[in-house]
C-alpha cells in the first residue's frame, strides 16, 4: 500500500514535470534542497463521485506546490505534496487521514470537499493536531482553531443573488436544496437574506443527492407561482432538475438564481439554453480579466493542456489555502502548528488570482472580493464585484481570539 | 383542476418510466428465474451509447430509441454466453456473478468516460396544461412504454418465438424434448431483456443525467416492481408498475421525492408479503 | 463413539485453538510490531473482518440470502453513536450498538421467516431494507432529526462521535491503541462465540436446516424459528462490527447503509470460502487490503477490479480460497478424509427449480 | 367405509382421518378418504401412481393442509398443523425420494433426528445405537451426499426412528433397493412394529406380502378397499385398476 501512493506520488510529479516542460521541477528534484522537506498533505476525490471537481483540485494543489518550490521553497527546504485519492468514499477520508497525520506526520492538510468529507477528517486533525485548510465554499459556520477555511460562505455570496433577484424580478422566492447540511443551511441563509430584503418564501424543497425526477417537484413550484426560484442543488444528479426545468418550458417564465450552479462542469456539458441567465455569486470566475486571475488560468492551462476550462472557485480558493499558509510559515520562520496559527491569526493578506484575500483572525474565514455572474453562451458573464467582503455569517457566532477552545459548526438560528 | 391535469400526467408518466426500468429485469426473471442485478448498469450502458451517439451526430430518435436496445442487446448476448449460461440453475450464483458485472461495469465506464455526468439535449419542448407548463417528452416515455407493452404481448401471444418461450417457461424439460434448445431460448430472452434496459436507458437520458453509477438509483425499484408483478410478465409488471407509479408520483407531489420513494419500497415489501406470489400469482393468472 | 469420530472432533478442537491462538497473538503482538497508523489499519480489518463473519455466519451456514448485512451494520454504528454522544459513559452504547440490529432483526425476520417468504425473496427484501434505510437517514439534515442531544446530520453523518472508554469513566477515553485491543478482541471473541455456537446442539440444527429445511421439519424442528435466531444473531454481531466501526473512524455517515458495503461483505465471504468461519475473515482482510492499496492509484476505477473477482470466484472458484486450499492440501496429504473436505466445502444449494412441483 | 375390516381391535384408534379431501385447481387429488389406524398396527397403503397415497401422506405431515376434512391423532387435531408440530406429536416420515441432509456425515444426520427431544449426551448414546442397528457404523463419518440410494434410505430411515416417533410412515421403502437389502427393510419394519404403529406405502407386491397384515387399497382418490392382504391382492378390482393403470 505504502509502495502504491509512492509511485502514485512519483506519478503525479512526473506528469507535472512533463507538463510543465522546462518549468522548475527538474531543477529541484535533481538538485534538491538539502534540507528535510515540509510535508503538505492533500485529500481530495480524484475519482467517484465529486471527482470532477476533485481533479482540478488535485491539479491545482500539484500546480500551487511546484510555484512555491520553483520560488525556492519555504524557508530554504522544499515542499514535498502528499496526495491520496479518497475515491468520493467516506471510510477512505478517515483511513487517509489517519495516515496522513499518524504516519506521514505531514505539516499541514489542505483538502476535503464535501461538508461531509470535512466533518470527517476535523476531529482526526484536532486530535493529531495537524493543522487543516479546507478550501471549498461552503455553508459557514466552522468553528475551530485548528482549521482555516478559504472558500465562500452565504453572507458573501448568496446575499448578493437573493438581493438582485430582489430588484430585478420580484419578491417571491421558490427555494430548492439538496437535502444535507450545506443545503439546509442555504436554504436558512436564503430564506433570511429574502425576508431581510422585503420578500417572501413561498415553499421550500429539499432532495436527496441521489433524486434525479424532478417532475413533480417542477409541478409544486409551478402550482405556488413564485417570482424566482432559487436553487442549492448539488452534484451530478441534480444537475437533472435544470434539464427538467428547461424541458417543461419554465425557463423564460421564472428567472432563476443558484448558488452553486456552474462550480462543476455545467457549462460545459448542458445546452446554453438552459443554462444561460442563471444568476450565481463566487469568489472567482474564469473570465475575471485581473493580470492575477489571467495568469493563473494560463499557468495551469500551460500544465495540464488546454482543455481546462472549467477552473472556478474551488481551485482558486485551494490555490489562496495554500498560499496563505505559505505565507504564514515565512512570518512564522517555522511549521510547528501553533507558531503557524499564530501567524494567520494576524492577519495575514495575499494577493491571488482571487484579488486581495485576508484571513480573518476571529473566524478563521477569509476577506474576500465576490463577484455576480451569469452564463451566457458557455462563458461567465460578470455582472457586479463586491470588494472585502466579510464572513458575516460565521462571525456572528465564531469568536476563535475570545474563545480559542470553541470547537463546533455553527448553524444559522432564523 | 388544470393542476389535477398536470399532477395525473405526472402520476401516468412515473406509471411509463417505471414499467420502462423494470420490463427488461421482468422478462429475464420471468422467463429464467434470474435475478440480473447488473440490470441498472444495462440501462446505463444504453444512455451512454445514446450520449456517444448524439455526440457522434446520429439523429437523436435513432441514437434515443433505436441504437441503445441494439447495442446493449448485443452485450447482453455476450454476458449471456461468457457467464451466464455456465450458472444456469444456480440461482444464488447468477445474482452474485449479475452483481459482479455490475460493479465491473461501473468501474469500466468511469475508466473510460471518467466519473462526470453527461447529458442528450431533450429533443421536443413543452406544452401547456392549462396554465401549468408540461415536457413533451413525458409523452415520447408514455409512448415508448405503450409500444415496448404492445410490442411484447403481441411477441408472446401471436409468434412461434413467443409459443416457445412460453412453453420453455411452463417446462424446459418438456420443450426441450420437442426439439427447442432451451439454451438457445435463455440465449434469446436475456438479449431481449437486455435491448429493453438499454432501450429504458437510451429513453432516460436525456431526463436524467448520465454518469456511470447511475443504475444504482433504479435497481432497487425495478426489482420490488418484477416480484410484485409475479409470473405474468408483461400483465404482471404493468400492473405493478401502475400501482407503484401511482404511490411514488402522488406520495412525492404531497411529500417529496424520498418519501415517495420510501412509500414505494415499503408498499412492495407489504404486497410481497400479502401476496408472496406477486399480484399476477393471485389474480389474472391466465394473462401474459 | 468410533475413533474416527473422536479423532474428526479432536482435529477441530485443535483448529480452533490454532485460530484462536493465532488470534490472540496477533492481539498483543501487533502494538509491539507496528506503529500507531499500523494498528489504526489492522482495527479496520478487523472491524470488517466480524462483519464477514456476521454475513459468512447467516449465509454460509444457516443458508440465508441476507443481501442487505449493512443495515445492521449500520444500525449498530447509529445506534452506538446516538447513545454515545447522548449517554457520555460508552459501557451501555456498546450493549445498545449489539441490541439495536438484533431488536430490528427480530422483527424483520419475523416478518419474512413466518410469512413464508421465500430464500431468492429474502434476499431482495433485505436489499430493499438497506436502501429504505439508507434513503431515510440520508433525509435526516436538519436540527430537526435528533434523538437527545445527537443530530442525525443526514447525509454529511455524525462527526465526532466520542470513542469507548473504561466503564465508568467516561473521561478515560481509548486511545487508538485502547480501540485496537476492543476490536481484534471482539473478533477472537467472535469466532469463539460461533465455533461454538456451531458445535452446538442449535448450531448442527442451523446448518440441518440448511441443508434440507423438509427434513428438518419432518423431524420436528421449526425452521422459521431456527432461521429467525441465526438472523438476529448475526445482526447482532453486524451491529457490533458497526460499533467498532465507528471507534474506528469517529464518524459515521448514511454510506455505511450503502449497496457497496452489503456487496463487499458478500465479496469478502465469497472469497474466503462460504460455509467456513476463517474464511471470511481472511477474504475480508484480503480484499479490504485490496481496496485500500487500490486507493492509492487512479487510472483504473476501483470497482472494475472487485466487479472482476466476483465474476471470477463464482466461475472458478465457486468454493472460495479457503476450502479450496484445504481440498488441495488433502488430495496432496494422505487422503485420510475426503468425506470430510468434500463436506466441509459443500454450498448450501439456493437453485430452485424452474416452478415447484407438485409430485404426487 | 367403516368396520369392513375383520378383526378391526376396538381400541381407540391413534390415527383417524375423516372425510379428508385435497383438490389442486379443478383435480380431486383426495377424495373424501376416511382412514383409521389403531395403535401399534401395521398397515400397507397401495394403489397406482396418481391414486392419492402420497398427497395423503403429505397430509397426514403437514405438508400439505387439506381442502376439508379432519385428521386426528389420538386426541388431537393435528388437520393443517405445521409439519414440525404434527413431527412433534410423534409422527415420522421416510419420503419417497431419499430425503436426507447431503453435506452432514451420517452420523450427524442421524444425531439431527436424535437431538430434538433430548439432550445431547443422550442423543450421542441414541445415535450409537442406532448406527449398529441399522449396520451404519462403518459409514459413519462419510458424508450422505455421497452414497447410494439404497444407503441414503437407510440413512433417512435411521433419521426418522432416531426421533423415536410413534407413527412411522414409510413412502416406497423398498424402493431402488437390492433384494438383500429388501430383506432387511421387511426385517426392521417387524422390529419397529412391535412397538410402533406403522404405515407402508409400496409397489413391490412381493415385499407387501411379506410385511402386511391390512391393506388399504387406494385409486383416483379414493379408498377402493381396505382388507386383509389375502383377499385384496386376490380382488379382481384391485387387479384391473393395477394393471390397467400400468398398462396405460
Amino acid at each position: 500500500m505504502t509502495q502504491d501512493t509512492i509511485s502514485r506520488r512519483r506519478a503525479l510529479k512526473l506528469g507535472g514535470a512533463v507538463a510543465a516542460g522546462t518549468v522548475a521541477m527538474p531543477f529541484y528534484a535533481r538538485r534538491a534542497f538539502a534540507a528535510e522537506p515540509i510535508k503538505l498533505g492533500s485529500l481530495l476525490d480524484g475519482t467517484g463521485a465529486l471527482g470532477l471537481e476533485g481533479r482540478r483540485m488535485i491539479q491545482t494543489t500539484q500546480y500551487a506546490v511546484d510555484k512555491l518550490n520553483a520560488a525556492g521553497g519555504l524557508l530554504g527546504r522544499p515542499i514535498q505534496l502528499i496526495a491520496y485519492d479518497t475515491q468520493s468514499t467516506m471510510q477512505l477520508y478517515s483511513q487517509f487521514a489517519q495516515k496522513l497525520a499518524l504516519e506521514d506526520k505531514v505539516d499541514v492538510i489542505q483538502g476535503g470537499i464535501t461538508s461531509a468529507s470535512r466533518e470527517a477528517i476535523r476531529p482526526i486533525f484536532d486530535r493529531d493536531k495537524t493543522l487543516y485548510f479546507y478550501n471549498t465554499q461552503y455553508e459557514g459556520g466552522v468553528c475551530d482553531r485548528n482549521v482555516f477555511c478559504t472558500g465562500s460562505t452565504p453572507a458573501q455570496t448568496v446575499d448578493h443573488i437573493v438581493d438582485y433577484a430582489l430588484k430585478t424580478w420580484g419578491k417571491k422566492a421558490y427555494i430548492v436544496a439538496a437535502d444535507y447540511n450545506y443545503g439546509h443551511i442555504t436554504a436558512s441563509w436564503m430564506t433570511k437574506f429574502m425576508k431581510d430584503g422585503g420578500g417572501s418564501v413561498v415553499g421550500t424543497d429539499f432532495f436527496p443527492l441521489d433524486v434525479t425526477n424532478f417532475s413533480s417537484a417542477i409541478s409544486r413550484i409551478q402550482q405556488a407561482a413564485p417570482d424566482i426560484v432559487l436553487s442549492a442543488l448539488v452534484g451530478a444528479n441534480h444537475s437533472g432538475f435544470y434539464r427538467q426545468w428547461d424541458a417543461a418550458g419554465m425557463k423564460g417564465k421564472i428567472p432563476m438564481g443558484s448558488s452553486v450552479f456552474g462550480l462543476g462542469d455545467e457549462l460545459t456539458t448542458m445546452d446554453p439554453s438552459t443554462t444561460n441567465g442563471i444568476v450565481t455569486c463566487y469568489g472567482w470566475y474564469n473570465s475575471l480579466t485581473t493580470p492575477a486571475s489571467v495568469d493563473f488560468v494560463k499557468g495551469m492551462q500551460a500544465k495540464y493542456g488546454a482543455d481546462v476550462t472549467d477552473l472556478g472557485e474551488l481551485d482558486t480558493a485551494t490555490f489562496d489555502g495554500i498560499m496563505l499558509w505559505a505565507d504564514a510559515v515565512k512570518k512564522a520562520g517555522s511549521v510547528d502548528r501553533d507558531k503557524v496559527i499564530d501567524a494567520l491569526e494576524s492577519g495575514i493578506t495575499v494577493e491571488t488570482p482571487s484579488g486581495k484575500v485576508t484571513m480573518d483572525p476571529k473566524t478563521h474565514h477569509t476577506i474576500r472580493t465576490a463577484y455576480l455572474a451569469t452564463p451566457k453562451d458557455r462563458k461567465w458573464d460578470i455582472l457586479q464585484t463586491f470588494p472585502d467582503q466579510y464572513p458575516a455569517d460565521t462571525a456572528g457566532a465564531c469568536d476563535l481570539i475570545k474563545n480559542p477552545k470553541t470547537n463546533k459548526q455553527f448553524v444559522p438560528t432564523l | 383542476m388544470d393542476l389535477t391535469g398536470l399532477v395525473a400526467f405526472n402520476v401516468v408518466t412515473g406509471i411509463a418510466t417505471l414499467f420502462l426500468i423494470t420490463i427488461g429485469l421482468g422478462v429475464i426473471y420471468g422467463m429464467m428465474r434470474i435475478i440480473n442485478l447488473a440490470h441498472g448498469e444495462f440501462m446505463m450502458l444504453g444512455a451512454y451509447t445514446a450520449v456517444t451517439a448524439v455526440d457522434h451526430g446520429v439523429n437523436i430518435w435513432v441514437a434515443l430509441l433505436v441504437l441503445p436496445p441494439l447495442v446493449v442487446g448485443l452485450i447482453g448476448l455476450a454476458v449471456e454466453r461468457t457467464v451466464i449460461r455456465f450458472l444456469y440453475g444456480r440461482m444464488m450464483d447468477t445474482m452474485l456473478a449479475t452483481w459482479g458485472i455490475s460493479l465491473g461495469l461501473i468501474g469500466l465506464v468511469t475508466t473510460l468516460f471518467g466519473n462526470v455526468v453527461k447529458a442528450v439535449p431533450t429533443p421536443v419542448g413543452s406544452f401547456e396544461i392549462g396554465r401549468y407548463g408540461a415536457s413533451l417528452f413525458n409523452l415520447v416515455l408514455i409512448g415508448t412504454a405503450l409500444v415496448a407493452i404492445v410490442a411484447l404481448l403481441g411477441l408472446l401471444r401471436f409468434t412461434k418465438f413467443g409459443l416457445v418461450l412460453r412453453a420453455t417457461m411452463q417446462n424446459a424439460r418438456m420443450a426441450a424434448a420437442l426439439g427447442v434448445s432451451p439454451g438457445t431460448i435463455y440465449m434469446a430472452t436475456f438479449a431481449l431483456g437486455s435491448a429493453l434496459a438499454g432501450l429504458a436507458g437510451g429513453v432516460l437520458a436525456p431526463i436524467s443525467g448520465v454518469s456511470p453509477d447511475m443504475g444504482a438509483a433504479y435497481i432497487a425499484r425495478a426489482f420490488i416492481t418484477v416480484l410484485g408483478g409475479g409470473p405474468a410478465i408483461v400483465t404482471g409488471t404493468g400492473l405493478a408498475s401502475g400501482l407503484f407509479g401511482f404511490i411514488d408520483e402522488l406520495v412525492s407531489f404531497q411529500t417529496s421525492p424520498v418519501i415517495g420513494d420510501v412509500a414505494l419500497l415499503c408498499a412492495a415489501v407489504l404486497l410481497i408479503r400479502v401476496l408472496p406470489q406477486g399480484i399476477t400469482g393471485r389474480f389474472l393468472r391466465r394473462s401474459l | 463413539m468410533t475413533p474416527v469420530h473422536l479423532s474428526a472432533r479432536r482435529r477441530s478442537g485443535l483448529s480452533f485453538l490454532a485460530v484462536v491462538g493465532a488470534g490472540l497473538a496477533i492481539l498483543f503482538g501487533a502494538p509491539h510490531l507496528v506503529g500507531t497508523y499500523g494498528l489504526v489499519q489492522l482495527t479496520l480489518f478487523a472491524a470488517v473482518a466480524i462483519f464477514a463473519l456476521s454475513q459468512g455466519f447467516v449465509w454460509g451456514f444457516a443458508g440465508i440470502m441476507s443481501f442487505g448485512q449493512a443495515a445492521f451494520l449500520g444500525l449498530g454504528a447509529y445506534a452506538y453513536a446516538v447513545a454515545a454522544i447522548d449517554m457520555g459513559d460508552s459501557t451501555v452504547p456498546v450493549l445498545i450498538s449489539v441490541a439495536v440490529p438484533m431488536l430490528f432483526a427480530a422483527a424483520l425476520g419475523y416478518f419474512m421467516f413466518y410469512g413464508r417468504i421465500s430464500d431468492a425473496y429474502i434476499g431482495v427484501i433485505t436489499l430493499t431494507v438497506s436502501v429504505i434505510l439508507f434513503q431515510l437517514t440520508n433525509a435526516t439534515s436538519g436540527s430537526q432529526y435528533h434523538i437527545g442531544q445527537a443530530e442525525l446530520g443526514g447525509f454529511n453523518g455524525m462527526p465526532s462521535v466520542p470513542p469507548i472508554n473504561v466503564p465508568g469513566m467516561p473521561d478515560d477515553q481509548l486511545d487508538q491503541t485502547g480501540i485496537w485491543y476492543v476490536a481484534m478482541g471482539s473478533l477472537v471473541v467472535v469466532y469463539a462465540f460461533l465455533r461454538a455456537l456451531l458445535a452446538s446442539r442449535f448450531g448442527r440444527v442451523v446448518v440441518a436446516i440448511r441443508e434440507n429445511e423438509t427434513r428438518a421439519q419432518l423431524i420436528g424442528y421449526d425452521p422459521r424459528l431456527y432461521k429467525l435466531l441465526s438472523f438476529t444473531v448475526s445482526a447482532g454481531i453486524a451491529g457490533l462490527a458497526g460499533c467498532i466501526y465507528v471507534n474506528w473512524g469517529g464518524f459515521i455517515s448514511p454510506t455505511v447503509f450503502a449497496l457497496s458495503m452489503s456487496a463487499q461483505v458478500i465479496i469478502f465471504v465469497l472469497v474466503g470460502g462460504l460455509g467456513t468461519l476463517l474464511g471470511p475473515i481472511l477474504g475480508a482482510v484480503l480484499i479490504q487490503g485490496l481496496i485500500n492499496a487500490a486507493g492509492g492509484q487512479s487510472a483504473v476505477d476501483p470497482n472494475l477490479g472487485l466487479g472482476i473477482i466476483l465474476v471470477a470466484f463464482v466461475l472458478l472458484i465457486p468454493q472460495g480460497l479457503l476450502p479450496t486450499a484445504r481440498a488441495l492440501l488433502a488430495r496432496a496429504g494422505s487422503r485420510k478424509e475426503p468425506a470430510r473436505a468434500a463436506a466441509e466445502t459443500a454450498r448450501p444449494l439456493a437453485a430452485q427449480p424452474l416452478a415447484p412441483e407438485t409430485r404426487r | 367405509m367403516t368396520a369392513t375390516r375383520p378383526g378391526a381391535a376396538p381400541l381407540r384408534p391413534l390415527l383417524q382421518a375423516t372425510d379428508v379431501s385435497m383438490r389442486f385447481g379443478g383435480v380431486k387429488a383426495v377424495d373424501s378418504v376416511n382412514f383409521t389406524l389403531g395403535e401399534v398396527e401395521l398397515r400397507c397403503l397401495i394403489g397406482p401412481n396418481g391414486a392419492g397415497k402420497s398427497t395423503f401422506f403429505k397430509m397426514l405431515t403437514g405438508q400439505l393442509k387439506p381442502s376439508s376434512g379432519q385428521i386426528r391423532l389420538r386426541d388431537a387435531d393435528i388437520t393443517g398443523a405445521h409439519p414440525h408440530e404434527i413431527a412433534r406429536a410423534g409422527v415420522g416420515i421416510k419420503t419417497q425420494v431419499p430425503n436426507v441432509f447431503n453435506a452432514l456425515t451420517v452420523r450427524e444426520n442421524v444425531f439431527i433426528g436424535a437431538a430434538r427431544r433430548t439432550s445431547v449426551k443422550r442423543a450421542d448414546a441414541i445415535v450409537d445405537e442406532m448406527l449398529v442397528r441399522l449396520r451404519l457404523t462403518s459409514i459413519a463419518s462419510l458424508a450422505v451426499g455421497q452414497l447410494a440410494h439404497g444407503q441414503r434410505q437407510w440413512v433417512e430411515i435411521a433419521t426418522v426412528l432416531a426421533g423415536e416417533p410413534e407413527l412411522v410412515l414409510l413412502d416406497e421403502p423398498a424402493a431402488g433397493m437390492t433384494q438383500d437389502e429388501v430383506h432387511r427393510t421387511a426385517e426392521l419394519i417387524g422390529e419397529i412394529n412391535k412397538t410402533h404403529a406403522l404405515i407402508v406405502v409400496e409397489h413391490d407386491m412381493p415385499f407387501i406380502r411379506l410385511i402386511a397384515k391390512t391393506v388399504t387399497v387406494f385409486n383416483q382418490g379414493r379408498i377402493l378397499m381396505e382388507d386383509d392382504v389375502g383377499r385384496v391382492l386376490a380382488d379382481q378390482r384391485v387387479r384391473d385398476v393395477y394393471l390397467g393403470k400400468q398398462a396405460a
